[in-house]
Formats: C-alpha cells, structure tokens, sequence
C-alpha cells in the first residue's frame, strides 16, 4: 500500500516537473518582456541540459559505486562510446562527406535517419517521426554498445578489489580514447575531427512551415529521457536485484554464503551502469552538437565521481541535486570569479581567469572533507512526505 | 539414513602451513554435530572449504551422497605439499564451487564474528536471502513483471522473521540488535536460503550461559521444524554437549578424537590438547 | 536535522544565484542604451590557454585604442564581455550561451577549433554571429551559417607549408609530427601530406599521446629516417618541449610550424640554439609599426597583459589577429548601423577592412579570402623572429 | 645503431624519474592503502617552484628550498586532506586525493596564467654531452645512477632505522601496529615526506630534461609511476623501481617503432594494458606479496 503511495507520488512528482520544464522553455514566447534569464537562448537552458545529461551518468555511477560498491572510474570511457555509436549512426548522408572530409567520407554511407526517412518519409509528420524513432533507436544502441564492451572489460577487471578495479577501468577509458583518436580509423570514427551534423537537441524544437519556432523542447527532450533511465534505475534499485547489489557492497563474503552470485551480480551492475552511461554520452553528444575523443579524458570521470560523492554515494535524488548544483556553479554562477569586478570603486583583488576554478575546487575539498556524507547522504527525496509535510503545515495555519 | 555431509581426506594448506590436514568425517542427516577444537585448529577453515570460500588442495567433499567439492595439489602446490593421499584423487576430475553455487545446493551457514549487512533493515537482510530463489530476470524484476513472486518472498521472509520472533525489529537496522538477536538473525538470514544442512561458527560466542542455554534450545528447535541437518562448531563445552548427537575434535588441523559426547569428554588426548585451553576461553 | 539544515541551505544558494544571475541578466540589458557589447568567446584555462590570452590581448588593446564606434550620429561606449570556454567541447556550450545570455551583438573567437565548433550551435541559435579569429578548421564555418573568421584555413596552411618546404629546402622526405586526438594537430598534418605526396615527395606520419612530454624517441626516429623537414603542427606547450628536446639532440633538420608555433614560449626556446624553425603566420611584426609600438607600451604598461603574453613584449600573431578581429567587428557594427545581432550578422558578409594582418574579406561560406602566408623563422642568436618570405599556397602557382 | 641506443637512453631515464615518482606511491599505498591521485600534481609543482625560485634566488639556494618546500606541501596534504579521514571508508580518501589533485591543478593554471613554463637551465645536468654518437642531456646519464643510490639510501632508511622499522610494521598491519604504541600519524608524515622530497628531486631531473611544465604536466608522469608500482608490487619499493624503468624502456621503444606502423600513439595505452594484464594474472605484481581476506 504505502509502496504504492509512494511511487504513485513520484509519478506526479515527474511529471509535475517535465511540464514545468515545457513551461518554462516556453514562458518566454507566452509572456512578453520577462528577464533575460528566461529568454531560450539564456544559459540557464544550457546548464539545465547539461545537468540533465550528466545527472543521467552522475546516477549511473552511483549504481556502480555507491549501490554495488564497486570503485570504478571507466565512466567517460563508456560515455564515449555511446557518444561515438549515436554520432557514427546518426549523420544524415548527405553530410558525411564534409564531416568526414579528411578521410573522403564515411565507411557506411547511409544514417539509421536515412534508412527510417526511406519508411516514413523526411519531411512533415513523417520526417518528425523518423527523427524520433532513429534517435531513441541509435540512443539505445549507443547504451547497448558501451554496455556489451563493458561486460568484454568486465570479464577480466571484476575480479579486482577496489582501487585496482579503479585504476584498471581508468585505464581502459585511456586506451579506448586512444583507439578512437586513432587516424587509421578514420573512416568511422574520423579520427581526430569531431563528427558533427547528427540531430541534437534542438532539432526537436517544433517549427511550422517558416522555420519559425512554434513550441520549444530541447530542454524537455533530455529531461524526458533523463527522468525515464533515472526511473528505470530507480526500480532496478528497490528490485530484488537492487537488494542483492546492496549486499555485495555491504560485505560480499556474507552476499555470497546466501547464494548470491558475486561475479554475476557485479557483471550486471556494471554492465547496466555502463548502459546508462552510453545513453548519456549520446546525450551528451547531442548536448555539444558533435562528438570528439578529446573530451572524454579522466577528468570527466573525476568530475561526475566529485558530483556523486557531493549529493552523497548511495542516494539518487542526491546525485540529481548535485549535479545541477555543480554545473549551475562551475559553469554559470561563478563565472563573475573569472573577470574583474568592481563593488563601488573599489577593485576586488584576486578575481581574475581561473580564480573561479580554484574557490571551485577549495568549495569541493570543504564539501569532501567537512560533509563527507554528502548533501543527502544514503537518504532519498520523498516527494510524498514533502507533500504531507506541506498539509500538515496548512492545517496548522 | 545417509549422511548429509561426508569430508574425505580434505587437506588445506596455505604456502608452507597446514591448516587442515587430512580429515575425514561425516554428518549423517537430521543430526547435529559437532566440531571442536582449540583455537586456530583449522576448524572455521574446514567449514571455508565446505562452503566454497577456500579451495581444500586435496581431498573430497560429498554433500547428499554427491561429491561437490574435489581438488588435487598441483604444479606449486604439488611441491610444497605436506598432507596425505595426495594421488588419490588424481584421475578424478576437479569440483570447485563458488561459495553460492554450495549455497544453491542447500548448505547455508553463519559466521563467527557476525557479518550482517549493515546498512539494512532486519527485514531486508532476510528478504535478500531468498534472491538466489526467486524466479525473476533482471528484467522483469525491473519492470515489476512479476509482483507475484515479490510478494511470495515478502510473505515468506515476514513468516521466517514471526517465527523467529523477530518481526517487531523489521524496520531496525540489523546492527542496531543486540549482539544475541544478531546471531539469531543471522541464523534466520541462513534459513531463509532454504537449507537441507546448517553449518554453525561458534553460534554461541559471546553469550552469557542464559542465552547459551536458550541457544541450545532455539537449535533443537529449528532442527526439528526445518527437518535440517545442523553442523557447529562451537567453545562453548557445556552448550555442545548438551546438543551434540556426535562430536569430531581436532587440533593442529588433524583429527585427535570422534565420539558420544560422553566417549570425547573423557578421551585423554582431549582433555590435554583441548580442554584446558577451553576452560581458559570460558573464564574470560 | 542536519541534512534538512544542508538541504535548505542548497535551496536558498539555488534560489538566491538564479535571482542574481536573474537580475544581472536584465540590467545588462537594460544599460545597453549606449554600450555595445562585444563577446570575446576564448579559452582562459585549459590547454589553449596560452594562446587564448594573447589573443584577447589583442582585442583588449584594441578596445583602449578605440573605445567608442559612432553609429548613426550616436557613440555607443564598447565593452568586451569575457567567457571563459575552457579550452574544452564540454564547457563551451554554457560559455557561449553565457554570452547570448549577457545580450551581446556579436561574438570574437575562439582560439582553436574545438571549442568554437561546440560552441557554435548556440550563437546559430540565438542568431548571433561569430568571428573566428584563428580557428582554422575547415568545420568551423562549414554548415553554420552565423559563423565567420579572419583567418585562412588549415588546408592552405598546410600547402602554404609544404610548398614552403620544397621551395625552400628542395626537401623530398618530411617527418610529420601531430597530437593524437588534436585535430588542429592531424587535420593540418593530412593536408600536408596531400600536398607533398602529390608533387612526388614522401611524407612519414606520427602521432603522440596526449600529455606526452619525451619527444626523443620522435626526432630521433625524424633523424634515422632522414628525413629532410621535420613539420610540427602541435600546440605551444608541445612546441616548446620539441625545440627544447631538438636543441639537447643537436638536431640540424629545419624545423615547419604552423601559426600555433608563432609564439614567444616557442621562440624562447630556440634561443642560444643552433635550431632551424620556420613557422607560417599570420602576421609579422614590422608588418605595422603604429600597431608593434602600441601593443607594445600597452602589454610594458600592465602586469596582467605582461602575464598574458607570457612575461616579455614580443609579439605573437594571434594578438594581432585579435586586433584585427575587433577592427572587423567595428566595422561590422558600423555598416549595421545599429547593435542590433541580426543586423550585424546580415552586415558581415560585405564588410571589407584592411587590418595589420592584410586586408580582410568574406567568402560564401564565410571564411577569409586569404591567399598568402608569413612565413618567419627564429633568429636564435637574438631570439626574435625573422621574417623570411610571403608564401602562396599551389593555387597561385 | 645509434638510434637504439638513443632511444634506450631516453627510456632509461624516463624510467628513473618515474621510479622517484612511483616510490612515493608505493610508500603511501603500502601504509594508507590510498592511491594518491595528488602526487603526480605535487611533483608538478615542485617544477613550478624550482621556476619561480631560480627567477630570484641562486641555484644553490633554490634547489635545496624546492626540496624543503615540497616536503612541506606533502605533509600539510596530508595533515589537512587525509587526516581527517582516517576513520572514513577508503573511497572518501580516494576522492579527497582527487579533489587535492583538482585544487593544486586549478591554482597552478590561475598562478601561471595556463602558459607553458620553462624550466631553467641547471648548469652541469642541462649541458649536453655525446655518447655513442647521439646528442642527450648531462642529466639523462645521471638519473638512473641517481635514482640507485637513493633507492639504496631509502632502503637503509626502511631497514635500518626505527622510523623505517614502524613504517613497516604499520604497512604489514595498521591496527596492530597501533596497538603496539606506534605512533602512526607520525609514521603517515614521514611516509609523506620521503615520497614528497623524491617527487622533488624527480621534478629537478624531469623538468632539466623536458623543461616545458604546464598544468597538467603532473598528471600522466604521475598515472605512470602509479602504473609502475603496481607492477613492481605495491608497497615494494625494488619493485617500483624496476616497474618503473621496465615501463619507460617499454614506452619509448613503442614511441621509437616505425612510423609505416602507426603505433606510437598507443604508448600510453600500452601502459595501461600492461597494468590490466599484470592485475589480472598477478594481482601482487612482480615482487609484492598476496593479501589473504579473513573470513
């Protein structure tokens, strides 16, 4: 009964939140001379996405770490991966040639798009619906591609305890980077170019037959993915599976004496983390429009470890939260640190390019070191207490 | 009535250290049996390589009258091998299970420094127990595709936990117990496995002699009621020979005496290798 | 009672940035009777740092020379606002929607590719247009239409080098040197090849990991190999350990640079030396007095610019790209007559200046129709630069 | 000829400065069980302090100050960011090694503007000299006989002294040792600092060789000196020594391989492969000992 209360709340709770996304995006072209802060083009829609993208990975991770204990740091590995499968499907044709014009073109020379544009025709209703279903299809290939190479790695590496497992999977991430910088596979992965052209986001923004945009929804198209893995996530968590991840974590030699499989239950645990981390590297190609090698360096992977420790390992909500606050901050808030500043006439000493990432990193070495529990710790957001909290507080006045 | 359990020349030697040396012994069905011994006689680690944790360098283990572990020393281990009838298993193939596998079998034990997953309820310490049976893909588990079965293995874990007198503490964190309720819910974790044998550390280490007394009821009990084979080892003398249907004692790895309670409380070899150090452990 | 106390306080920061950086936005909109602002779209931190900075230089002496533009009977005060993209695809996105978010009318940079292509989509977006000022790939304008740059192209960087190479040294053998994953690095190191290898030379290919620091197996293989140029494409930090490396070998190859090793890091190394380096540029000091004098004083005067250009005055290329690139932009403003973004991007196209880096025009795809190259070397004994010949590309042969 | 010989050269020397760095990893993960991601940025900024000092002071003063002022870094690292979190679980340390190694990267780019530095010229190492027909730096013969001696001294240290003797007894068995009246914060500095005072003396030798330091240039000097002690063994300091010239001959004859191959750019993930294999295979590397878990 109460489970059902509370997934029933969490529902409400997500859907509350998506329309309040389409609102928001859309608030602007409603309601005439708002702030500029909720103009389309404003960066709160950018890190909105971006935050969304990576709370995907920031959750996927913690499955692996916080939920199965299992220490590893191949995220950006995987998120290549995905990032490489959903580009490499999803150039249109036509523009194979000038992304790939190192290399006079691509080795497949037609797009998941294409072939589904052939289906349902490429323009109009048909064109929208061919998008949509090449982008979910090539999303879950790009999750399914960096999961099946995560259970290849994961034959060998599982086996390992800890901070070995860790720097393995670092190592591995390295030297897929590696291979796809490689010029010799420059007929599909383009080598060191970017490839870029496939749909991003805002091509699900709505147009009529001008051009114009009707209704906008590239922030709401990742929010809608996001929230769906993140639930899946979720119920794989508070599953039968769930629990028997959180035994491995809690004592493995106690799991595996009640006839849990150790190896079994971390190859899956892994493998579903990385599936997730594929989709959001996808996700986060379509987030910087294109799909490079260069950007999926351990320092991503610190960053999104930094970003679960932060919400608390072993707490989604937590992880979600995080993740908006840490690229709202790094990435919007306090880029005032970055230029000089004026408060009346008196000249702010210090501020000036890369001051913003040194308070950045002293604020996580405080959050790491004086809030080790993180901002949630292994608790949850409960929407439906939130709610019940609020009635309680009504009544009263 | 067969035996439940059957060691045969089980060695376990680690590097140049004899931990178990050639022993045999058997658990017929329905009975409860002791292993005793002075501390570091090699009795936990015998109940190691029953259950899969280590890997005996030789000898063979049959559980039902089926044989689920069987090694040979070979290639460095070969060389460096100290035990007996090191060739008698040589032509047989090798069986070496992994800890769940035995479990999956029917052999469900506990710990002697107790290991209770720590960050969660009594209730879902139990209830992970009974994943290895459940009859679920991750898929369906993810998808809910099979409510049915979740609430199979609710109802049965909240029925273990009534039996067990456990329920009122479900929603308590499993370390927050006192120390004798944690054994107890330890003993509950392994049932809830669905075991056909019960292998017991020390099950009464730590307890003052009411709850040793206690104990030693709660295990006739369930032996009885889950129809389980029960092998223990145990310090406590009072508490094994009060419950014991037969006892092995060994020291330095190899066996010194086998016996009726009675025949192995007045052995001489006992009472100079073993009893002595076992009255020190009861005065501490 | 804790985790509630961070909670809240995570809410209010939350609440309390949006609402600053809400309130921020719409001043910046308000003040903009009489400011025109100009984004200045360029790495602060990260691996391009370096040449970043210089080229903000440039655009910052140039703002102190020419504070005001007078449109339509109007002076309107310039202001250059920064964004810092991190040298990086991920952090690009938001640093470019931070600019469209501070209203600005048109957007300067990057200094590399990378980033400017990540950062892109969003100036199209907003319909803001941007000049590249030295991202020389050829993807950088190619499918976006609100993108332009001063600059010439890898492409013809690269065959301006190669003929370079044959005129010059009649060289038969050349040892190619790229980052793998970089691809400034490869792009210019395939173009060469094309060149070379089509007028009948032989061109062996290498690559180095990211981060690597010993380069002597590299110019050694060069040597064993005899090979008659060595090219090194790479970026300062890269250049700088490879002439430093060259110089303990007593390596006597000659050395071809592309506009990245126009740098006093670079040139700093060579000094004392006994090395041969010749780099293609942009623009030669000498090439205009006023400027050379100016920037001059300017950097002597200011600690930060002295940092900036790397502690001493001398002057590298992409400081007087980024000169010429606020020229164009005042230009640009100008024929807009307004600050008005779609009126300027619809100006750019036709806008015509002759900048100390040679006159500057528009193309279709919005590229610089270049067709020569400085080519300079480093005088080691007296560690400047010495100018050797103005260089076409094949296409004017 | 020449040419394997050149590249021999470079890889033995590569190999020693990744030994200086790869000691002090093994040092801390002998005793803190901790990766100390930081390391590799502390070694950075002793080249950035030998730039800064020599731009002032003397060499001979600047020198032994670098030295004394990276043991001092060292140790507060570990005083303000691993200290507190003795009693947490090891992921947190890992994590808090991270951050550090985040703030020391950060404030090295905002301290240097992120331009390149140039490491200056110590006279006698920087000179170049002639063997066998190739060109190389005073300091590439020097550092693998510098790093044996220091190794040998470290050893006499461990094996000789009671400092040496707690460090051991505290790598074998933290709580024991505890009990036993050790006193292991003090044991955790000195640890600190010898690695610390190495990273220092490898950053004089690297930087003499490859003098450009940028932010980042701590970072793969660092993974590859971790690299290397887990194959020579962790917490086996001959190991680490020999892991790491094993790794740097590897690296640059990868580097020095035909280029028709094109495999060059797989050097460093060669190093990693190796790692895998060697963890896979022989999870103790090459001179550590086997853990056994207590059930």
């Amino acid at each position: 009964m109460k489970q059902k209360k509370k997934s029933f709340s969490a529902v409400i709770g997500i859907s509350v939140l998506l329309l309040f996304v389409i609102l928001l995006e859309n608030i602007s072209a409603l309601i005439p001379g708002l702030p500029q802060v909720f103009q389309p083009t404003s960066p709160l829609f950018t890190v909105l996405k971006k935050a969304a993208v990576y709370s995907l990975v920031a959750v996927s991770m913690n499955l692996l770490n916080g939920f199965t204990g299992l220490f590893s740091l191949g995220q950006a590995g995987f998120m290549l991966l995905g990032a490489y499968t959903y580009a490499i499907l999803m150039v249109p044709a036509d523009q194979k040639e000038q992304v790939y014009y190192l290399f006079g073109g691509c080795a497949f020379d037609s797009s998941l798009m294409d072939v589904l544009g052939k289906l349902f025709g490429t323009s109009g209703a048909g064109g929208a619906v061919s998008m949509i279903l090449s982008c979910l299809i090539a999303l879950i290939l790009a999750g399914c591609v960096a999961g099946v190479f995560a259970y290849l790695i994961g034959i060998p590496v599982l086996r390992l305890k800890s901070d070995y497992l860790a720097i393995a999977t670092l190592g591995f991430a390295e030297i897929l980077r590696a291979i796809f910088q490689w010029q010799k596979l420059g007929k599909v992965t383009n080598g060191a170019n970017m490839i870029k052209g496939f749909p991003t986001f805002s091509s699900f923004n709505i147009t009529n037959s001008s051009g114009q945009i009707v209704l906008r929804l590239s922030t709401f198209v990742p929010f809608l993915i996001v929230s769906l893995c993140i639930v899946l996530i979720v119920l794989l968590i508070n599953s039968s599976y769930g629990r028997a991840f959180k035994s491995v974590r809690d004592d493995e030699v106690a799991a595996e004496a009640m006839g849990i499989n150790l190896f079994r239950h971390k190859m899956l645990s892994f493998v579903i983390s990385s599936f997730f981390a594929g989709v959001g590297g996808a996700l986060f190609a379509m987030y910087v429009a294109n799909a490079q090698a260069k950007a999926f360096t351990s320092v991503m992977t610190y960053e999104i470890l930094l970003i679960v420790v932060i919400g608390g390992i072993g707490s989604v909500s937590g992880s979600v939260l995080a993740t908006f606050l840490y690229v709202a901050c790094s990435e919007w808030w306090l880029r005032f640190l970055d230029s000089e500043q004026y408060i009346g006439g008196f000249k702010v000493p210090l501020l000036r390019n890369g001051f913003r990432m040194v308070i950045f990193s002293i604020v996580i070495m405080v959050i790491v070191l004086f809030f080790s529990q993180g901002i949630m710790g292994s608790n949850e957001i409960n929407i439906g207490a939130l709610l019940n909290r609020f009635k309680k507080k009504e009544r009263k006045q | 009535m067969g035996n439940a359990l059957r060691l045969e020349n089980v060695t376990m030697q680690f590097g140049g250290v004899v931990s178990v040396n050639n022993l045999s012994l058997e658990v017929p069905e329905k009975k409860i049996i002791a292993l005793i011994g002075p501390n570091g006689a090699g009795k936990t680690t015998a109940f190691n390589c029953i259950t899969g944790v280590y890997q005996p360098t030789n000898g063979l283990i049959e559980f039902m009258g089926k044989p689920i572990v069987r090694n040979h020393p070979t290639g460095k281990a070969a060389k460096s091998y100290k035990g007996q009838n090191e060739d008698k298993y040589k032509n047989e193939a090798v069986l070496s299970p992994t800890p769940d596998e035995i479990t999956g079998m029917g052999i469900a034990r506990t710990f002697q420094n107790i290991r209770l997953w720590k960050s969660m309820t009594v209730f879902e310490n139990v209830l992970i127990a009974k994943h290895q049976h459940a009859k679920q893909t991750v898929f369906s588990a993810v998808f809910r595709g099979n409510l049915a079965e979740e609430k199979r293995m609710r109802d049965e874990t909240m029925a273990l936990l009534e039996e067990q007198g456990l329920d009122i503490y479900k929603d308590e964190l499993a370390v927050s117990l006192p120390y004798g309720l944690q054994r107890r819910l330890e003993i509950a974790r392994a049932l809830a496995t669905k075991p056909k044998l019960l292998l017991l550390d020390e099950p009464a280490a730590g307890m003052n002699p009411q709850e040793t007394i206690e104990l030693a009821d709660f295990v006739r009990q369930i032996r009885k009621k889950y129809d389980l084979t029960v092998f223990l080892i145990e310090h406590h003398m009072d508490l094994v020979m009060n419950i014991s249907d037969y006892i092995y004692v060994i020291d330095f790895g190899s066996e010194i005496a086998r016996g009726i309670p009675e025949e192995v409380q007045n052995n001489k070899h006992v009472i100079e290798a073993y009893l002595g150090v076992a009255e020190e452990a009861e005065n501490e | 009672m804790k985790k509630i106390t961070a909670i809240m306080m995570a809410t209010v920061l939350a609440f309390g940035m949006t609402a600053c950086g809400a309130a921020g936005g719409s001043g910046a909109a308000g003040g903009s009777g009489d400011t025109i602002k100009i984004g200045v779209f360029e790495p602060s931190t990260g691996d391009s740092a370096s040449g970043g900075k210089k080229e903000i230089l440039g655009m910052q002496y140039a703002n102190t020379e020419t504070p005001t533009v007078e449109v339509g009977g109007k002076t309107y005060k310039i202001e250059l606002v920064m964004a810092d993209n991190g040298s990086s695809a991920d952090k690009a996105p938001s640093a470019a929607s931070e600019l469209v978010g501070k209203d600005v009318s048109l957007v300067l940079g990057s200094y590399g590719s990378g980033v400017s292509m990540a950062g892109g989509p969003k100036f199209e977006e907003a319909g803001l247009a941007a000049i590249g000022v030295t991202c020389t790939n050829p993807n950088v304008t190619a499918g976006n239409d609100y993108y332009f740059r001063i600059c010439f192209l890898d492409n013809f960087q690269a065959d301006v080098l190669a003929n370079f190479a044959m005129d010059k040294f009649s060289a038969k053998k050349a040892y190619c040197l790229g980052e793998n994953g970089n691809e400034y690095d490869q792009g210019l190191v395939a173009f060469f090849k094309q060149v070379f290898e089509a007028a009948g030379g032989e061109v062996i290919a290498d690559s180095f990991p990211t981060n690597n620091s010993d380069f002597t197996s590299y110019l050694n293989k060069a040597k064993s190999e005899g090979a008659d140029v060595i090219f090194t494409p790479v970026s300062i930090a890269y250049a700088k350990q490879i002439m430093e490396q060259a110089n303990s070998l007593n390596i006597d190859i000659p050395f071809l640079g592309s506009d990245t090793l126009d740098d006093n890091m670079v040139l700093e190394a060579t000094k004392g030396t006994n090395l041969k380096l010749y780099v293609s540029t942009f623009y030669q000091e000498g090439g205009s007095e006023a400027f050379d004098k100016g920037i001059k004083d300017y950097i002597n005067s200011d600690s930060n610019a002295m940092t900036a250009n790397g502690g001493n005055d001398t002057i590298s290329a992409v400081t007087a790209m980024g000169y010429d690139a606020y020229y164009v932009a005042l230009e640009a403003i100008k024929a807009a007559g307004s600050g008005d973004k779609a009126a300027i991007k619809a100006a750019i196209p036709n806008v015509k200046y002759d900048g100390v880096s040679g006159s500057i025009a528009f193309d279709a795809v919005g590229d610089a129709v270049r067709d020569t190259a400085y080519i300079k070397t480093a005088d080691t004994a007296s560690g400047t630069w010495a100018f050797e010949k103005v260089q076409t590309g094949s296409g004017n042969k | 000829m020449e040419y394997v010989i050149s590249v021999l050269l470079s890889g033995i020397s590569v190999g020693g400065q990744y030994a200086l760095i790869a000691i002090g990893y093994t040092l801390v993960y002998g005793i803190l069980r901790l990766i100390n991601f930081a390391h590799g940025d502390v070694f950075m900024v002793a080249g950035l302090m030998g730039i800064y000092f020599t731009a002032t002071l003397p060499i001979s003063v600047s020198l032994p100050l670098v030295i004394i002022l990276t043991v001092l870094l060292g140790f507060t690292i570990e005083r303000a960011a691993y200290k507190p979190l003795r009693e947490a679980p090891r992921m947190s340390v890992m994590i808090s090694a991270i951050g550090v190694s985040y703030l020391l990267q950060n404030t090295a780019t905002y301290v240097t503007g992120g331009q390149p530095m140039t490491y200056p010229d110590i006279p006698f190492l920087s000179s170049t000299v002639n063997v066998a027909g190739t060109h190389t730096k005073w300091v590439v013969i020097i550092t693998p006989f510098l790093v044996l001696v220091l190794v040998f001294a470290l050893t006499q240290l461990i094996n000789h002294t009671k400092v040496g003797m707690a460090m051991r007894a505290v790598s074998k068995d933290f709580e024991t040792s505890m009990l036993m009246g050790i006193r292991i914060d003090r044991v955790i500095s000195a640890t600190f600092v010898i690695g610390s005072a190495l990273a220092a003396i490898g950053s004089i030798l690297f930087f003499t060789n490859y003098p450009a330091i940028t932010p980042t240039a701590g970072a793969m000097p660092g993974l590859k000196a971790f690299v290397a002690a887990v194959f020579g063994g962790i917490g086996s300091i001959p190991g680490a020594v020999i892991g790491a010239f094993l790794i740097g001959i590897c690296e640059t004859i990868i580097k020095g391989l035909p280029s028709s191959w094109d495999v060059s750019v797989f050097s460093d993930a060669f190093t990693f492969a190796l790692l895998i294999i060697i963890l896979v295979f022989k999870p103790q590397g090459l001179f550590g000992e086997a853990a056994t878990d207590k059930v």
